[in-house]
């Protein structure tokens, strides 16, 4: 029985634990000197093999494995197999750039493919225990990833930051943990979730779950526990820029998802409130940072605190939505971010890099199609029509208004024209400004191929939504 | 074919738009295309101008197919006579712009012309969705490619033009989108026919009709909200200031009699003194500011306002019309008028601007004070100047004259203050249209501004269409009239029965 | 008699305690460290008591991996600072400001 | 019968469209003989018809060409109505027109734009006659703005001159004026009566009951109808303080002086009030301002004629004097008799205008007639021209002028009124005082000596110059004799106003015997004793008199009054335009809203400062916060 079960959760978690060993793998050949060049090429093939198995291994029905400690089921599966996608494009773009700051290396890779297998681990855990290893494994691996270019002074300064603040994060979680722990004296998260229906709401549970959130509001960078962001999007090498900026933020929302989904805590007012408010403080104060920005990374992490804000709004919705108004928003968001960022790595992958917004200056005549592409990425963050950033948004204003929280919906509309200023800012560097900084050198059908693959697909789904709201309505219904 | 036609209409120039980015080697066989295409899309709206049945008062070429059932939002299209009217003035300024654009030399040619292929497109979308939300993510869209065209191929100011003009217009629209939502969120519909049949409380229709008549009004522009509008003409590269005035304006004033008034009406008669008011003001006052200006664009521009003025009045008079007279015959006079207008001005301004635009093509300056005498120089371009200018003031036998009329009559039997402020614009607009031509027009030549040809044969043609266009609908409007009437039957009917 | 409530407030403290040492010490970044350590042994006490009271072990398990983790924290951290301290020979905290805005 | 008049507009426009769209193709001369010819040819139809219609009685054609805007209740048709009325006076403006012509052709051989100019007269005859026979009023309008243009390019003809263009804009603005409230008052005629047509308004109003007309103010609506509609006929027909524009507009062509603003535009007003007099019969306030406005014209606008040196300049202030006759005629409801007025005015000023063109021309483009003097010998023919055409005026028995303006100063006597009175005895000095200074136009000009330099230069222009003179005076002569025809000529679907008149011989003795003659031989003797013997009268130096003659020759400061409106309007546009529209609305609002939030924005960004127990202090505080607003929430 044991046995059995055991076998058919290790049958089921085949991709992580290939993934793991082939981690290993990269780390081993990275020491080896004549097998080092082949590090890239094996990172990638090995996640293409894991995300072939994890499609192969994939059931409609809901599994739980190594008795209930990881779950696996539609929602779990399907933001794996988004994590892997984003992952292939991240580390496909950033080979040039990591070339160029020479930081390819075994420990690098197999660091990279930890922090993912950390995510994965939140996205499919059941267990309080496992699910703080797989905060912890990816935060561990991240750290030191920041901290990997020694030569810069700010990618210390960042790591450093990021480690302080995110273990505080990770104490505020454990502490609500322990009080969920002791109500309910249980690990598993769906029991947590079920306790409600025998007993009400007490203080210490709610008290739990706003320290849970609030490190999940950290997490997410939203304001006011959002510092730590804008600093590691400047000082971290560009590729793990990109990764935070998106696999975690999906991990965390499945994480959220886990523990609000059939919950009761979602209609105590105090808690909806306070995700409310968070939100709403988050747009503010994201968008009124990111106005003043000269540099494009801080700018973009300022964006993405008001995209937080946005998702934290989106989640407060599923009171009477289910959650695939925060799943949209939270994809949206996500794919939107790694397109741009992997742009802005594929441009400053040579001699210079493209740090203040004023380096965009006459992209376009450089290379239209880049431009292009960035302009739809900025477009689709600010949530103008011909981009799926607009339903993201849409969907939120959609759903505050049917709560009669309609000047909710203006305030944060407004500032979402504020938001639409800075990226206009950029926009009109790149088309309107001339002057390209020679030393850039945009070319490689190769990876323009991959670039263009999310904002293509930003317009497609823009223009045939149906389908992946049915879908995401299916799996998290 | 007929039957999707509207499709056709819209997504044939997005396309040809999108594809035509990618050539950019040869500039003639640019111009052939882009100018093919236009005309292909031209002689659809004529199709659709003949196959529309003037005589049935509800929406025709009817397309509605799902689109995102799950939200309720579905691809619906369809046109009434002000549609058809609206998108046959479209592809005929923009055949007319294109066969301009290809006498100008442009960098970046292929782009500029997807630009205004897709902002065609767009705007024969604009006219033709009968779903809100459709019609929103039309009028949104339609920001980009104007943005582009402003901000690359415009002035010495044009980026801060051009971020002026879309962050002003998304401003206002997104509170239209909120308006929409709310709508929804009680009927579960975005359909316009379904908006036709709400009824909402006073409370909400008053702020239903705030939220939206600011998208429009900024869009159209009425006056507190107008000062976008001359920064982005003055900026906007000829046939941009073209379709600025004589397409995107119009969105605004369409917005208005096709989602305000008949949605809204009861928010709109208990606020519709405002707008008076503030219509008022733009015809009298924007009228008295053009008068000084020194950039001619920047005249034209206000001149432009206030011209739009008189089709707000036209629109919100109506309500006052009905208390007075429980008939909607006076209605019904009061939007054509304004229906008129929108159309004759669209003609008039584009010609204006087409001819200022030349003009700078050739002396590279459009102030006022730099130019003098161009009738020595180029008689042909002045005398079109001229004639242009008259039908901007109003003259009978021009357009113009049609809608005023008709508007004063209107306005006058709502108040004798109304028609007479009104009927100023007769003085006003003859002000500054004349003086204008007395100064750039007559008089010595100066000097410095000789050596430069008259008009080629190209500029010739598309000159004379649009004066005769001009001349045609100011001898005859009776076509335009009962070519409408059904369809504003129609439209005060959906009004008048809500109040 | 000292009661569970009593606990409770200890390990609070504890933890509140811990989380001004990071934003009271201004000088040293070992000290963070130190902090760091003891905010997560409060954890680790609330999870021992709440174990202890409901005589159910996870809980304690639940500890062993908290301490595992904070071993490794503190490793990774001391290597950060590490770095830091080559790239820049001090590790005042009041140096930490490059990025900011 | 009706196609024939459908054909009279559509000559006039292929004329004038030929004539300006041709111009490549065509020689001056060709283009000439081709658009006088279809002049003569409408002017051949305008005669059949008016014949048609004066043979048998009240024979009224009326049709619509076709509809111009039909929305459910409004209507408006473009189409025509020839009773006697329009009939004469379509008649009256294509002879005068087909002369003007013909003496063009001479007059502006050597102009460079001379295709341009035949154009312009072409599509301003096409106007005229579309306001002439107009059955609606907006077609009227249309008509009337129409002339208003063509006016407006012809002032501006030689648009090099700065005096030009700016009286061309001058005459069109001060028109716009009147049309601002012409269009007012011809909305309040139709929503009173509803309908713009004439036919259905008159039998509207003869089905209105007056008593239920709403009175604002003391004046009753029909009143003020009329009176905003007499404004605009007070711009058109030039009368006080509209008047400004017509003296400057004397910068167009002489021929064009001629035509427009002596023989057939200006009275375009009285034209008006004559077609709508069945509505002025109920404005019983209007017509007496009608009439005082009329008067104070005729006398004052004369005076300034005294002491005006331009040649052509003392015309326009004739013309302007004479039409103040016409409407004092309109002010007593007179409109039949201000209509011949009108038609023999229409001769005899044509005539006096061309007559000073051949002079002008002679000399050479000089119109300062104290450069002129003794030109009697050297343009005999001319000469003999511009007497008749003075006689006229002057209304010199048996001539056509006597005819018309004693009728006028007849009816206006028998009419009896306080204000009538009034009126009359200021149009009798106006007599006198046309008499002055037609005398001494023509005792300066054609008699004394030379005083512009060498007088043998000076020739007779071509015949085909002076054959439309010659024939003008011929009509200028004869045409008072139709007086019977205007005594009882009906106003349109209404009865004859009764006029004193017991047939012409009792009339010319009556004539003869009246003021008006004695008016006659005052003026002719201070004009010889002025001006032909050039005397000095010690009384007109007196200080008094000098006062008011420098008073008059400032013209009663009319010009620098709208100068200074005009002043006013820029000030006001440009303080708008600076101060209000770019400084608060643009600058403090439009932009300022963001420029604020942008400085937020950067003051946000400076205090953030970094450092990383700030950031820890943040989250701290923000917990501490979050978690007493809960607590004070569920304690």
């Amino acid at each position: 029985m044991t046995f059995n079960n055991a076998f058919l959760s290790l049958s089921n978690f085949i991709p992580e634990i290939f993934l793991f060993s082939m981690a290993m793998v990269v780390l081993l050949i990275g020491i080896t000197n004549p097998l080092k060049k082949y590090v890239v090429s094996l990172t990638i093939g090995s996640t293409l093999i894991a995300l072939f198995l994890c499609f192969w291994g994939y059931t409609e029905e809901t599994v739980f494995m190594f008795n209930t400690s990881l779950i696996k089921d539609n929602a779990t599966e399907f933001f794996k197999i988004l994590c892997y996608g984003i992952f292939l494009i991240q580390i496909i773009v950033s080979q040039k750039y990591l070339k160029n700051k020479n930081l390819i290396s075994g420990e690098f890779y197999s660091l990279l493919i930890f922090a993912l297998i950390g995510c994965l681990i939140i996205i499919s855990s059941n267990n309080l225990i496992v699910l703080f290893l797989g905060i912890e494994l990816s935060s561990l691996s991240l750290y030191s990833l920041i901290a990997l270019n020694r030569t810069s002074l700010i990618s210390g300064e960042a790591a450093i930051k990021y480690f302080v603040l995110s273990i505080i994060a990770s104490a505020l979680i454990l502490f609500g943990f322990s009080y969920l722990y002791g109500i309910t004296n249980s690990l598993v998260i769906n029991e947590i979730s079920t306790y409600l229906l025998s007993n009400e709401i007490s203080n210490l549970y709610l008290f739990s779950y706003i320290l849970i959130f609030i490190g999940v509001a950290f997490k997410f960078a939203v304001a006011p526990f959002h510092m730590w962001l804008p600093d590691v999007y400047e000082g971290a090498p560009l590729p793990i820029t990109n990764f935070i900026a998106s696999i975690p933020k999906i991990a965390f929302f499945v994480f959220a998802y886990r523990f609000l989904n059939d919950n009761q805590i979602l209609f105590e007012d105090n808690f909806s409130k306070f995700i409310l408010y968070l939100g709403i403080f988050s747009i503010f104060i994201g968008n009124m940072y990111a106005l003043a920005q000269k540099k494009i990374m801080r700018m973009l992490a300022y964006s993405g605190v008001a995209n937080s804000g946005f998702i934290f709004l989106a989640i407060f919705t599923s009171i009477d939505f289910n959650f695939s108004v925060a799943a949209f928003y939270v994809i949206t968001y996500t794919i939107t971010t790694v397109s741009a960022i992997s742009i802005i790595t594929f441009i400053s992958s040579n001699k210079f890099d493209l740090v203040y917004i004023k380096d965009f200056k006459g992209l376009s005549s450089k290379s239209g199609l880049v431009s292009i592409l960035f302009m739809i990425t900025l477009l689709s963050t600010a949530g103008i029509p011909l981009t799926i950033g607009f339903y993201a948004k849409y969907l939120v204003l959609d759903a505050l208004v049917n709560q009669n929280m309609i000047i909710i919906a203006v305030i944060v509309v407004l500032f979402t024209v504020i938001g639409l200023y800075y990226y206009l800012r950029v926009i009109w560097f790149m088309f309107f400004e001339t002057g390209f900084n020679s030393l850039i050198k945009v070319n490689g059908i190769y990876y323009l191929a991959v670039l263009s693959i999310i904002p293509f697909s930003i317009i497609a789904i823009f223009l045939f939504p149906e389908f992946a709201f049915n879908y995401l309505f299916s799996i998290l219904a | 074919m007929i039957n999707n036609i509207l499709s056709l209409l819209i997504w044939l120039p997005i396309i040809a738009g999108l594809f035509i980015l990618f050539y950019k080697k040869d500039d003639k066989i640019l111009n052939i295309f882009n100018i093919s295409i236009n005309l292909i899309v031209f002689i659809l709206s004529i199709l659709l101008l003949n196959n529309y049945d003037q005589n049935s008062s509800n929406f025709q070429f009817v397309e509605n197919i799902d689109w995102i059932p799950s939200l309720n939002i579905y691809y619906f299209l369809g046109v009434d006579a002000i549609s058809v009217l609206l998108i046959f003035l479209n592809t005929i300024i923009f055949l007319l712009v294109s066969l301009y654009n290809s006498t100008l030399n442009l960098k970046k040619r292929n782009q500029y012309y997807s630009s205004f292929l897709l902002a065609n497109g767009l705007t024969i979308g604009v006219f033709s969705a009968l779903d809100a939300i459709l019609f929103y993510i039309f009028f949104e869209a339609l920001l980009i490619p104007m943005f582009l065209i402003i901000g690359i191929w415009g002035g010495v100011n044009r980026i801060y033009a051009s971020i002026k003009f879309f962050v002003y217009t998304f401003l206002g629209s997104i509170l239209l989108l909120i308006a929409f939502l709310y709508i929804n969120s009680s009927i579960s519909s975005f359909s316009v026919l379904s908006f036709y049949d709400t009824s909402f409380s006073i409370v909400e229709q008053e702020w239903l009709f705030i939220a939206m008549a600011i998208a429009f009004a900024i869009k159209i522009p009425m006056f507190p909200f107008h000062t976008w509008l001359p920064d982005a003409h003055v900026e906007a590269p000829t046939s941009g200031s073209v379709v600025l005035a004589a397409i995107l304006l119009k969105v605004g004033a369409y917005g208005f009699i096709r989602y305000v008034l008949p949605v809204v009406p009861l928010g709109a008669s208990s606020l519709d003194i405002f707008f008076i008011i503030l219509s008022l003001i733009a015809i009298v006052y924007v009228g008295l500011v053009a008068i000084t200006q020194d950039d001619m664009k920047k005249l034209i521009a206000y001149s432009s306002i206030s011209h739009m003025g008189f089709v707000t009045l036209g629109f919100f008079l109506i309500f006052k019309l009905f208390d007075n007279t429980n008939t909607n015959s006076d209605i019904v006079v009061s939007l054509s008028g304004s229906m008129y207008q929108i159309i004759s001005h669209g003609f008039v301004s584009a010609a204006l601007f087409i001819c200022v635009g030349s003009i700078y093509d050739r002396y590279k300056t459009k102030k006022i004070s730099d130019l003098s005498g161009l009738l020595n120089q180029m008689p042909v371009y002045s005398w079109f100047f001229v004639f242009f200018a008259l039908a901007n003031c109003g003259l009978p036998g021009t357009s113009s004259f049609v809608g005023e009329l008709l508007i004063i009559l209107a306005s006058f039997k709502t108040s004798f203050i109304y028609a007479f402020l009104a009927s100023s614009t007769l003085i006003i607009s003859a002000v500054y249209s004349l003086w204008l031509v007395k100064r750039v027009i007559y008089g010595e030549l100066k000097a410095g501004l000789e050596n430069s040809i008259d008009a080629n044969f190209l500029e010739k043609t598309i000159l004379f269409v649009l004066a005769l266009i001009i001349l045609i609908l100011g001898i005859y409007p009776d076509y335009l009239m009962s070519y409408m009437n059904m369809t504003l039957q129609n439209i005060t009917n959906n009004i008048i029965i809500k109040i | 008699m000292i009661t569970m409530t009593h606990y409770l407030v200890f390990s609070a403290l504890l933890f509140c305690i811990s989380v001004a040492g990071i934003f009271i010490n201004r000088k040293n970044i070992l000290l963070l460290l130190m902090s760091i350590e003891l905010m997560l042994l409060s954890v680790n006490t609330n999870f021992i008591i709440f174990s202890h009271y409901s005589n159910d072990i996870t809980g304690q398990v639940f500890v062993f991996f908290i301490l595992a983790v904070a071993a490794a924290e503190s490793a990774i951290g001391l290597a950060i600072i590490v770095s830091l301290f080559r790239a820049r020979n001090s590790l005042e905290i009041n140096l930490i400001n490059k990025l900011k805005g | 019968m009706e196609k024939l008049i459908m054909y009279i507009p559509i000559l006039l426009l292929i004329s004038s469209v030929t004539t300006g769209l041709l111009s490549k193709r065509l020689s001056n001369v060709h283009a000439g003989i081709i658009s006088s010819s279809l002049v003569f040819v409408s002017l051949i139809l305008s005669l059949f018809i008016c014949f048609n219609i004066f043979s048998e009685e009240s024979n009224i054609l009326y049709d619509d060409f076709y509809q111009w805007i039909s929305i459910d209740s409004l209507s408006i048709g473009m189409g025509f109505l020839i009773d006697k009325l329009s009939a004469m006076m379509t008649v009256v403006v294509l002879l005068i027109s087909f002369l003007v012509h013909v003496y063009s052709i001479g007059y502006m051989r050597d102009e460079k734009d001379f295709k341009r100019f035949f154009s312009y007269i072409g599509l301003f005859t096409f106007s005229m006659i579309l306001l002439v026979i107009s059955n609606n009023l907006i077609q009227l309008f249309i008509g009337w703005e129409g002339v208003g243009l063509v006016s407006y390019l012809l002032i501006g003809f030689f648009y090099k001159k700065e005096s030009a263009i700016k009286a061309n804009l001058k005459a069109f603005l001060i028109n716009r004026i009147g049309d601002m409230f012409f269009i007012i008052g011809i909305i309040m005629v139709f929503t009173l009566l509803d309908s713009f047509d004439y036919k259905t308004i008159f039998l509207n109003l003869e089905a209105f009951d007056i008593d239920k007309l709403d009175y604002i103010y003391g004046f009753s609506y029909l009143d003020i109808a009329c009176f905003f509609l007499f404004i605009g006929a007070m711009a058109k027909s030039a009368q006080i303080p509209l008047h400004v524009w017509l003296p400057d507009s004397m910068e167009g062509p002489t021929p064009i002086s001629a035509l427009i603003h002596a023989a057939t535009m200006v009275t375009a007003g009285i034209f008006m009030v004559a077609r709508l007099s069945p509505i002025y019969n109920f404005a019983d306030v209007t017509t007496d301002f009608i009439l005082i406005i009329g008067a104070l014209t005729a006398l004052f606008i004369g005076v300034i004629a005294i002491f005006e040196n331009d040649i052509k300049k003392v015309i326009a202030y004739s013309t302007i004097s004479q039409l103040g006759y016409m409407v004092a005629a309109l002010g007593i409801n007179a409109y039949t008799v201000s209509f011949f007025h009108l038609y023999t005015h229409a001769f005899f000023k044509a005539l006096l205008f061309l007559c000073a063109g051949s002079v002008i021309m002679s000399l050479h483009h000089k119109q300062d007639i104290t450069k002129m003097g003794g030109l009697r010998e050297k343009l005999p023919i001319t000469f003999y021209c511009f007497l008749i055409g003075t006689l006229c005026i002057i209304g010199f028995p048996f001539t056509s002028g006597f005819f018309s303006k004693d009728l006028i100063l007849e009816v206006m006597l028998y009419e009896n009124t306080n204000i009538s009175f009034f009126a009359y005895s200021l149009l009798l000095l106006g007599a006198l005082v046309t008499t002055v200074y037609s005398l001494r136009l023509i005792f300066i000009v054609f008699y004394g000596n030379y005083r512009g330099g060498d007088l043998n230069k000076i020739h007779e222009e071509s015949y085909v110059i002076l054959t439309p003179l010659i024939i003008l005076s011929f009509l200028s002569l004869v045409s008072g004799f139709a007086i019977k025809i205007f005594v009882d000529l009906p106003i349109f679907m209404f009865g004859i106003k009764d006029i004193h008149y017991e047939g012409l011989i009792p009339f010319i003795t009556h004539g003869i015997l009246s003021p008006a003659s004695v008016t006659l031989i005052i003026g002719f003797l201070i004009a010889k004793y002025l001006y032909l013997d050039n005397k000095k009268i010690s009384l007109l130096s007196s200080k008094f008199l000098v006062m008011i003659s420098n008073f008059i020759k400032t013209k009663y400061k009319f010009d620098e009054f709208f100068l200074s409106c005009s002043d006013l309007m820029k000030s006001i546009s440009y303080h708008a335009a600076t101060k209000f529209d770019i400084k608060i609305i643009d600058s403090f609002v439009v932009n300022g809203l963001p420029r604020r939030i942008n400085r937020l924005s950067s003051f946000f960004r400076s205090i953030s400062s970094g450092y990383l127990y700030h950031y820890a202090f943040l989250i701290v505080f923000s917990l501490v916060v979050i978690f007493g607003i809960i607590l004070a929430r569920v304690l």
